[in-house]
């Protein structure tokens, strides 16, 4: 059976040149990084090459970029680290609504702890608007973590106005960029924020490894503790493997970063004209300011997880907001944030393009959507208004 | 995640569609939880000669409805209301605990259909 | 030059055997186990697979195994996380001189949460004594934390004595089990603890990944927040390659156990005698009650990282409990709380022997190291009384 | 870790030992921190003739002492003294930041070691 993956933004598969970068780190160079004979010298050289590297692809300096077991990890510490070394300052943090959980679950852990959380709203778009930002922040404001871009919806916020709002009031500014390297341009001097997570498995790299971008002279507490590892902050023997993987990752990802964007724009949009040419199949998320590799749609009348099971039936793996695909009753909290309605966000589903995305795969999805959804809307028992 | 069988029903789901005449009809789920189903069913001589069903919802919901066509077709009205979800879900070679939910309102929209029935029956009997 | 490796506590190189078990899963086999289509389904049933082969090597049940990222963050979950799920139930914790700093420093990050932390002392060899766990428990205790066996000086607690005194009382019982899985027999039942970590690298897996026994019943609160993987205890996207290779690593581990122990046994004893027999070279840790891999000695009047340095010079790698290799002033807690002056302290050398380890390279290391130790002293300021 | 300079003052230590006939003699450091510096000084003409160390200590410890010897030697006592931790890392090539206190010990020893000569020779001189 043709297969055909269009889930790009749950994870990607390890380029050929990362696991390449990596093989070393998994056969003869197994040293600890820190220790002190040549054993262990060795890989603190080239970890800390890789460092420099990473920095050097987001325009940071190498001690500003500290090395994590992924996205979840580096948003936890991102936020739990900045609120727990300011808790004398302030306890309020500011977050929006559509944030990955790693990061909207971290702030509102922080409640527990007599923090005070405001979740921003955002518009039908999925976007935040600065000027509510602008409201949000009080006296006692010590962070704000808003993502760069959506993971459901491709929806791109406006960060470097918004970093700017922060920066006025002398807040700190964190953004999640897991899904936007490689996507779209990610240069944190010129985003202007304070601290910045991406995570390996996103783009093509391997998973369980991720990073954190600390500016230099914001102090963060530590959440974890154990050894002396990066700068004390991260403790845990590094996962050189995978940071060797992440480095090549990202400079890769950065590299190519403007011409996968031309690619997967014309995909992209091809794939959202085929889609919502079928009736009563719309688009969410922002028409413009959209993740290039980003497909959001919802199928009016049809669950979203029978939807994902019958195209995995055709070989097309896609996934979906449908709240069945996360065990929990409620759909997608990106989606209700977003004002649909219940039928709408149940029967959601997200088609995410990279790499290995042909002008012939999207053919064959268009090909076989339209089948699949007649098919799931003759079992619904919800009917358009004025049928049967 | 899910067992073959389960996977059998949902992409071949029996006893599809609606009964044009009925004889009695139950819906329950709400958009909300993201699960409706509709099952009608046709009784004679207190046996259900026919059940047809329509399904908004995951796969586990789909396979479930299916199931519990085939289950009931051909049993008496007793028989049928006996059947819980555990009964749908073992004969679906089990379902994962997250969709434990989702066999609950298969039997449901099951009792719904019969309750109909004997209320549409009881009506012109009584 | 002839290098030899005796640092196998710092870490082990990956085996042949865990590289190929991941290689797929860097390759082909990307998806992402929470994807319900195809590539990820795939990818479940393996990480599935996985945790029912490490759950039966410890003789636990699979869902007794969490999947970590190290033996860090299994320590800080262990402990941070019964102590959040039980903070109404009592606020004592108690744990021992000599524990790694994941485990020791994550009690003690919970004085300023207002828990009280007891540390309880060590004899001479690095011993805890029952008598003393008996003493400490209080009405409030919720946590014992002691080491299987101490990763610096290879003393072997009494944890199966340990932990009955601890469930007699009502109190969870959790053990650092990194350095003795493979070493010396692990069995959850056996050994009747609620909570046991272990980390990959330490027995020929990669770096980055760890594993939590948690026993069935017991309930920890998070510690990380985001995504509902493992049973939504330890959030983020699996690190399915390294999850792969600890399964392989685990299970080898333990099939090799008694092997490996006399093989090592004979070597370790070897290695000890020759040692020691220069003057004024000294046995630290346990006689009997030791890793079969492990030697540590004092050599006084030697600063240890100079020791060190002088053997990777001559291709022997080895590690030190000395305040120089750490970065900070005050030399291992472990020899501290060991009652070693500071002398023997800075002074100390740790050889730890594994797989690779051959009769050829301890008399290797052994027809080095008395000149080398010679050449120090002549350069030290330090006199044996009645010398010169 | 370290720079090739360091290593090679630790492998090739210059000017080890002890000065039999010492003018001034300068000891730093305590086991607690786990460095203990003395430094032998041979005077003559207000200029350092001979110099010898001996160091319990680490690697960066061994080599400051090393190259503090190999920088004062035939230098007046003034020049002597104004040799910074600094300048001697910096003839290292630099030092790791946690080794930073090793550079200081190794001045220190030898403003001990000048203050014991003045010392002395004040008494013999006064
Ligand atoms: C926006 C965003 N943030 C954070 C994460 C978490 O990253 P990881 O899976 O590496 O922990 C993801 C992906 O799952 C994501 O899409
Ligand atoms: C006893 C002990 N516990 C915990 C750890 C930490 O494990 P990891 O480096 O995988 O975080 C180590 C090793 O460093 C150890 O030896």
């Amino acid at each position: 059976m043709r297969r055909v993956y269009l889930d790009y933004a749950a994870t990607t598969p390890v380029r050929r040149e990362v696991f390449e970068a990596m093989v070393p780190y998994l056969t003869e160079k197994f040293g600890n990084p820190s220790s002190v004979h040549w054993f262990g010298r060795e890989i603190r050289k080239d970890v800390d090459e890789a460092r420099e590297r990473v920095a050097e692809a987001l325009n940071a300096s190498p001690q500003e970029i500290y090395f994590t077991s992924g996205g979840t990890e580096s948003d936890n510490m991102a936020i739990l680290g900045t609120a727990a070394a300011l808790r004398n300052k302030g306890r309020h943090v500011i977050t929006s609504a559509v944030e990955h959980h790693a990061a909207l679950d971290a702030c509102l852990s922080l409640e527990k702890q007599g923090y005070r959380v405001t979740v921003l709203p955002v518009d039908k778009y999925g976007m935040v608007d600065p000027a509510d930002l602008e409201a949000a922040i009080a006296e006692d404001t010590i962070l704000v973590s808003i993502m760069h871009a959506n993971n459901e919806v491709g929806t791109i916020q406006p960060i470097k106005e918004l970093a700017a709002i922060a920066r006025k009031h002398g807040v700190l500014f964190h953004t999640d960029a897991v899904q936007t390297i490689g996507a779209i341009p990610v240069d944190v001097r010129e985003l202007g924020v304070d601290l910045l997570s991406l995570s390996g498995h996103k783009i093509y790299g391997p998973k369980g490894i991720g990073a954190l971008y600390v500016r230099k002279g914001v102090r963060l507490s530590n959440i974890a503790f154990g050894g002396a590892q990066e700068r004390k902050l991260r403790p845990g023997t590094e996962n050189v493997a995978g940071i060797m993987g992440l480095a090549t990752a990202v400079e890769l990802a950065v590299a190519e970063q403007q011409e996968t964007y031309e690619k997967l724009v014309v995909l992209r949009d091809k794939l959202i004209d085929g889609l919502t040419a079928v009736p009563d199949v719309k688009l969410n998320g922002h028409p413009q300011q959209r993740l290039p590799g980003n497909v959001n749609v919802s199928v009016e009348r049809v669950e979203g997880e029978s939807l994902i099971l019958s195209l995995d039936m055709a070989g097309i793996a896609v996934s979906s907001g449908s709240a069945c695909t996360s065990g929990s009753l409620e759909p997608s909290h990106v989606l209700m944030a977003m004002g649909l309605d219940h039928q709408s966000a149940h029967g959601s589903l997200r088609l995410t393009l990279g790499k290995g995305t042909s002008a012939e795969d999207i053919d064959h999805v268009l090909s076989v959507f339209p089948g699949v959804v007649q098919r799931l809307r003759d079992m619904s028992p919800l009917r358009k208004s004025g049928e049967e | 995640m899910y067992s073959e069988k389960v996977m059998d029903h949902f992409q071949n789901p029996r006893n599809v569609g609606e009964i044009a005449d009925a004889d009695g009809v139950g819906e329950v789920g709400n958009l909300r939880c993201g699960d409706i189903m509709r099952i009608s069913i046709k009784v004679k001589d207190n046996v259900i000669e026919d059940i047809k069903f329509r399904t908004f919802g995951c796969g586990a919901a789909i396979a479930t409805s299916s199931m519990i066509t085939e289950l009931v077709k051909g049993k008496t009205l007793e028989e049928a209301e006996e059947i819980s979800n555990r009964h749908v879900a073992e004969a679906l070679g089990g379902l994962p605990p997250v969709k434990m939910h989702c066999s609950n309102l298969a039997a449901d929209a099951l009792k719904a259909a019969i309750a109909d029935y004997k209320k549409r029956t009881q009506q012109h009997g009584g």
